[in-house]
């Protein structure tokens, strides 16, 4: 019998796919920014069932609600609808892509299969992970977490710089 | 809910899940009708009117008649548009503003899922409506719903950093995410409430949270006399019915949470008062709450497109740091 | 004696090298310093030098040796750089810097319209760097090198007009005729490295080896090839026949780079040589007899060759080509006073020989013309050139009491002592020498102007040195006379006996005073006419007018055959290496062509081409270990 | 039945090979930001994975920890790669990969 937990995760995964299986072959932009939101949230869920459930609503609040928005922008100030239609201009490209991306899962997957890793399904219910992560991110890695920080800071700036109008 | 998820998946359990989301549909929906009617009572007072009195007794069944009325309008849809994403977008809108409803506690006892990190919780999914806004608007194929999905969605982009931020005070004094635990952390009295140590958390949380509504003063996402109507324009019947009722599970949304974060949930102003049950004294803060967000709109005139923005970045955002700001050390020379 | 000066040789090369190098740095930026600065860092040297001399002419002044520097280890063998001082090479310095010295002064004026003239300073000044190198050289290695950097600087200032065809090809024939010896001297080098029992290729130990029984460790016959072959490298450099075609072809550099190169630097470096390394020949007679049979040869021939010559500079070419198959010659009789003889005339001949060149100069500076039958009269015009060139003319003829006279005798006694036979030619050599010498002046200085220019004087700078020039050519001689041979005694550090021969000094004199009244009759009186003689005898005429027809045998002999394996090895570059040449690079382009079209901006397909990199190298991981 | 470590990183190597299909043939840059998004996310959750399933003395989250700064990262690099685009866009007038091609100059 099947636990709910594997139901959920094989729903969650099917989600998943299915999201970005749309991006791919969907054919209006703002279609496929929806169809990866999907995926997006999606893989939230399945951050819950790995028990990191602070992790999950970041993904969500980030990646749905920040990038695909970010995105849906990027469209709207870039979009024209001459490039609704994906007519592929070089065929020979995408099947020569889908070869080489075909071996690397191949190989992707004969490692995963091949390695033997020990595994432990450890239980996170019994701490508070959101403290642990805060507690981790302000002893251990703080230094990476200030470099995070500079780094948004930069990228503000930088994006603002780069999407103003030059002055008149 | 992790113990739920681990065991075998059940009729019984399926029934179990099944029957908590439509007793809090329910439940919303019949606040959503008497919130209508609530506020058009209350805008008509203040306006020396007498607002609905015709269906039922005084009125009161008036909003249920403009609910059927909508539902049973004919569904339609514009010849241009793109129809998946038109059907959609209602339900992107709605469905996150009801499933925010999850984590709040409205008793000790009363909670239909105590997570960890409630806050986040309701910050992220709520970031998922205006997916549905923007959605809603490009799909209409018309160019005042395009324009307000974009005002609509940058507004509420915009005053979701200062609502986010603002509430980080009130996160630093509990040092938890989880709803449950900031309404314990205060306390039996007023005083011992988060709303006096955060006044300038509560005040930007307010002002944030009635943009996030987009309600007026900051209802430029739909202000008839620049934009027709909005991202919803080109919406009739149940599809605009579910857009309303998004507006107005996010009104209830917001007012608990208000209510949570600094009114201290369910405790009463003062520890002798404590004889009244929990929920009583919920619902009472929660009906001022929402109750002030009428008055403010009977009140206020719309604010102008460019001071919208500075308002947000300028004013909020600073405001809500400075909070940050002061809390951390005040906790840091108490501790 | 305490030797101050001495251990600072070194300085005398090094001084014109800076000169050299102070002028390629300023160019043409500062033409007067830059001259200014080569003329005075020569003058230094020749002060040091003649500094060194007189500090050598005290008795027993034992040579200085210095070869701190270690340059190259092969094996055991050590090859030091450092310079060697001894009577021989003190002189040569005096000789060098003197003559250099003057070159560089006369060419101020010379040169004084030409562009490149600060190129032309830093040339010569190169030049007597060489020279003055190759002179105090240490060991035989070093030697060489700036025996080859000789070569060079000839290159160079032979094509230093390099716009003119015949300057390019000049330049190109001096530079790979003396090559043909530098092979041979290249090869002796070899030879001695292989055969000298001590690792050592010092003049010193080379010396020591064959002067004492160590010689006979060395095989007969290749003591006798490493002689011969030492001996090419000096026919080579001294344009002894059969590889004397390059030094008339390399009048067509500027005359003051003729007058050094025949006079002090490149031409004497082969005689030096000889000199230098003597004691191999005295150790290999048959050697020894080749010197004296090709210098006599040689002597002769040119001699006989400059008599029909029209250009003014080739007619003094030819005669030095003669004269150094005097000293050759001299050389070749294997005595200590006939080495002392050769350099004796070496230094002399240096004297008079830059003086007629110098003279030559300015006769051509002032008339723009250099065949001698377009000549005439510039003695009316030119005085002081015409004094120092008749002086110079006598020198070289032998007219007593000039430098000419005594050097020639000391080298006739000896070749009287030596072989009847060689008496005879130098005696011939000498009539001829002075009936060309009578033709060239009687032609040049005497009779009617015939030229569009009116000669005038040169200037200041350029008569000086002829001044200075011809009195060394009339003092010169002085040194070594039959009566006080102190040169001799001196150079050989033996004692000379008394060396007096009247048939000599008479046989000479009469020989030189025939030539020139032959001369005079033919020329200067015109009593006799040349072409009458020249066609009664037409073969020898023509023979001697196209110099014996030696260019036109080596471009049958040599340079045709030479062309034809050229021409297939040409062919074979042409279809085969560079077939293959381009048979790679048109492979490169196309695959550079291939590889181009996926250099086509876009990341999308560079990253494929990194994930099929990706698979590849993954997959040659994995199949490694079943392997 | 349970989803074990193997589940997660196969579907994580499947959304990242979709992801570099994508971004690999697409040719609107923004749907190629957004494959590489698909990517990095592929990426974290084999972060997460590994850290729920790997055998550790300690109960330590460094597997979440570094997926959170995935994340910030891949905000930052939208943000940043969306503004290049509209300002690409502003110069050249489009947002065809296959017209972005400058590289090759």
């Amino acid at each position: 019998m099947w636990s709910a937990g594997f139901i959920v995760f094989f729903v969650l995964s099917l989600l998943t796919i299915a999201g970005a299986l749309f991006m791919i072959s969907l054919n209006r932009v703002v279609h496929m920014v929806l169809a990866l939101s999907l995926s997006f949230i999606s893989i939230a869920g399945l951050y819950i069932l790995l028990d990191a459930e602070f992790l999950a609503f970041v993904q969500v609040l980030i990646y749905a609600g920040a990038i695909s928005i970010l995105m849906i922008f990027g469209i709207m100030m870039t979009k024209h609808s001459e490039e609704e239609t994906e007519e592929p201009k070089k065929p020979w490209q995408n099947v020569l892509t889908a070869v080489g991306v075909i071996g690397f899962f191949g190989i992707i997957m004969y490692a995963i299969q091949s390695t033997t890793i020990v595994t432990e399904k450890k239980d996170f219910t019994q701490i508070d992970t959101v403290k642990e992560i805060g507690m981790a991110i302000f002893q251990k890695h703080v230094i990476p977490f200030e470099l995070i920080s500079l780094l948004l800071t930069v990228a503000l700036i930088g994006a603002i710089i780069l999407a103003k109008r030059e002055e008149e | 809910m992790e113990s739920l998820l681990q065991e075998t998946l059940s009729l019984k359990t399926f029934a179990f899940f099944l029957l908590i989301g439509v007793t809090t549909l329910a439940i919303v929906l019949g606040f959503v009708t008497y919130a209508i009617y609530f506020e058009r009572k209350v805008i008509g007072w203040m306006q020396f009117r007498i607002g609905p009195n015709r269906v039922g007794p005084l009125g009161l069944l008036q909003s249920v008649a403009d609910v059927t009325k909508l539902l049973m309008k004919e569904d339609t849809i514009p010849n241009e548009a793109d129809r998946t994403l038109f059907k959609l977008a209602p339900v992107i809108v709605y469905v996150p503003a009801f499933s925010v409803l999850a984590t709040f506690p409205f008793t000790e006892t009363l909670y239909l899922a105590d997570l960890n990190i409630g806050l986040l919780y309701y910050i992220a999914i709520s970031g998922i409506s205006t997916l549905g806004i923007v959605v809603g608007g490009w799909a209409s194929n018309n160019k005042y719903s395009l324009l307000g999905g974009m005002r609509s969605a940058a507004q509420m982009i915009s005053y979701e950093v200062p609502l986010v931020t603002s509430v980080v005070g009130v996160i630093l004094l509990t040092g938890s995410l989880n709803l449950h635990d900031i309404v314990t952390n205060q306390g039996d009295n007023i005083w011992e409430w988060n709303l006096f140590p955060q006044i300038i958390g509560f005040i930007v949380f307010t002002i944030a949270a009635i943009s996030e509504l987009n309600r007026t003063p900051f209802d430029l996402p739909e202000a008839e006399s620049e934009l027709v109507a909005g991202y919803h324009v080109e919406y009739s019947g149940f599809r605009f019915a579910f857009f309303m009722l998004a507006e107005y599970v996010y009104v209830f949304a917001i007012a608990s949470l208000a209510t949570i974060l600094f009114l201290g949930g369910w405790y009463p102003p003062l520890a002798m008062l404590d004889f009244i049950p929990g929920i009583v004294w919920f619902l009472l803060k929660f009906t001022a709450i929402v109750f002030f967000l009428f008055w403010i709109r009977a009140t206020l005139p719309r604010i102008r497109v460019d001071q919208l923005m500075g308002l947000g970045w300028r004013v909020l955002l600073p405001l809500a740091l400075f909070n940050i700001f002061l809390t951390a050390i005040v906790e840091f020379v108490l501790r | 004696m305490e030797s101050m000066f001495t251990p600072y040789a070194w300085l005398i090369p090094i001084l014109p090298l800076l000169a050299f190098v102070v002028l390629l740095v300023l160019g043409k930026t500062n033409k007067t310093f830059g001259i200014s600065f080569s003329i005075a860092a020569i003058f230094a040297s020749f002060v040091l030098s003649l500094l060194i001399f007189w500090e050598r002419l005290a008795d027993n002044a034992s040579n200085y040796v210095w070869d701190g520097w270690n340059w190259l280890e092969i094996g055991s063998f050590q090859i030091s750089l450092g310079f060697e001082i001894n009577n021989l090479n003190a002189m040569m310095l005096v000789i060098v810097t003197v003559v250099s010295l003057l070159v560089h002064i006369y060419s101020v004026g010379y040169m004084h319209d030409d562009e490149r003239k600060t190129t032309f300073f830093s040339y010569i000044a190169l030049f007597t760097f060489s020279m003055l190198g190759l002179v105090i050289a240490e060991n035989i290695v070093q030697l060489f090198i700036f025996w080859e950097l000789v070569g060079v600087c000839s290159f160079l200032l032979v094509g230093f007009w390099y716009f003119k065809p015949e300057a390019k090809a000049a330049a190109k024939k001096a530079f790979i005729v003396t090559r043909v010896g530098d092979l041979g001297f290249f090869i002796a080098i070899l030879l001695l490295f292989t055969y000298l029992p001590e690792p050592s290729l010092s003049f010193t130990y080379i010396s020591q080896v064959f002067t004492t029984d160590l010689v006979n460790q060395i095989p007969d016959h290749i003591q006798f090839w490493i002689a011969l072959l030492i001996f090419v490298g000096a026919i080579g450099k001294s344009g002894q026949f059969p590889l004397h075609t390059w030094l008339p072809d390399a009048m067509e550099g500027p005359t003051p780079i003729s007058a050094l190169i025949h006079a002090a630097t490149m031409v004497a470096a082969g005689v030096y040589l000889v000199a230098r390394t003597y004691d191999v020949f005295l150790a290999a007679p048959g050697a020894l007899e080749a010197v004296a049979i090709i210098g006599a040869f040689t002597a002769i021939f040119a001699a006989i060759i400059g008599v029909t010559q029209n250009d003014i500079k080739r007619v003094l070419a030819y005669s030095t080509v003669s004269q150094l198959g005097y000293m050759m010659m001299a050389l070749g009789f294997g005595t200590k006073l006939a080495l002392a003889a050769a350099m004796f005339h070496l230094l002399t001949h240096a004297f008079f020989k830059a003086l007629l060149f110098l003279g030559a100069g300015s006769v051509i500076h002032s008339l723009h013309e250099q065949d001698i039958q377009k000549m005439g009269g510039a003695g009316r015009y030119m005085k002081v050139t015409t004094i120092t060139f008749a002086i110079g003319a006598l020198a070289l003829s032998g007219i007593f009491p000039l430098s000419g006279f005594w050097s020639k005798d000391a080298i006739l006694v000896e070749a009287l002592h030596y072989q009847v036979i060689f008496f005879l030619v130098g005696s011939l050599a000498a009539l001829f020498t002075a009936f060309y010498m009578t033709r060239l002046f009687c032609l040049v200085f005497l009779g009617e102007h015939k030229g569009k220019h009116k000669p005038h004087e040169s200037p200041i700078s350029m008569t000086l040195p002829l001044v200075v020039l011809a009195v060394l050519a009339v003092v010169a001689g002085f040194v070594y006379t039959p009566f006080i041979p102190w040169l001799a005694t001196w150079l050989t550090g033996e004692e000379v006996g008394d060396h007096l021969s009247w048939t000599v000094i008479f046989v000479s004199s009469g020989a030189a005073l025939a030539g020139i009244i032959l001369g005079w009759l033919f020329y200067g009186k015109k009593a006799i006419s040349a072409d009458k003689v020249a066609a009664s005898i037409p073969w020898l005429y023509k023979l001697s007018f196209n110099k014996f027809y030696i260019d036109e045998l080596y471009q049958v002999a040599v340079v045709k055959p030479l062309k034809v394996v050229s021409y297939l090895l040409d062919r074979f570059d042409e279809y085969v290496v560079d077939g293959a040449v381009r048979l790679t690079a048109g492979a490169t382009v196309w695959l550079g062509g291939v590889a181009s079209r996926l250099q086509n901006g876009q990341i999308q397909l560079y990253v494929l081409v990194t994930i099929f990199g990706f698979i590849i190298f993954v997959l040659a991981l994995i199949g490694r270990r079943f392997w | 039945m349970e989803a074990s470590l193997t589940s997660y990183l196969a579907l994580g190597a499947f959304l990242f090979c979709i992801g570099l299909y994508g971004a690999l043939t697409k040719k609107n840059a923004v749907i190629v930001l957004l494959c590489i998004e698909l990517m990095l996310n592929a990426a974290n959750i084999n972060l997460v994975a590994f850290n729920k399933f790997s055998v550790s003395v300690t109960q330590d989250l460094t597997g979440q920890i570094f997926s959170l700064f995935n994340i910030a990262i891949a905000a930052a690099e939208a943000a940043v790669a969306v503004a290049i685009l509209i300002a690409l866009y502003r110069a050249r007038a489009t947002s065809n990969m296959y017209e972005i091609n400058e590289l090759k100059d």
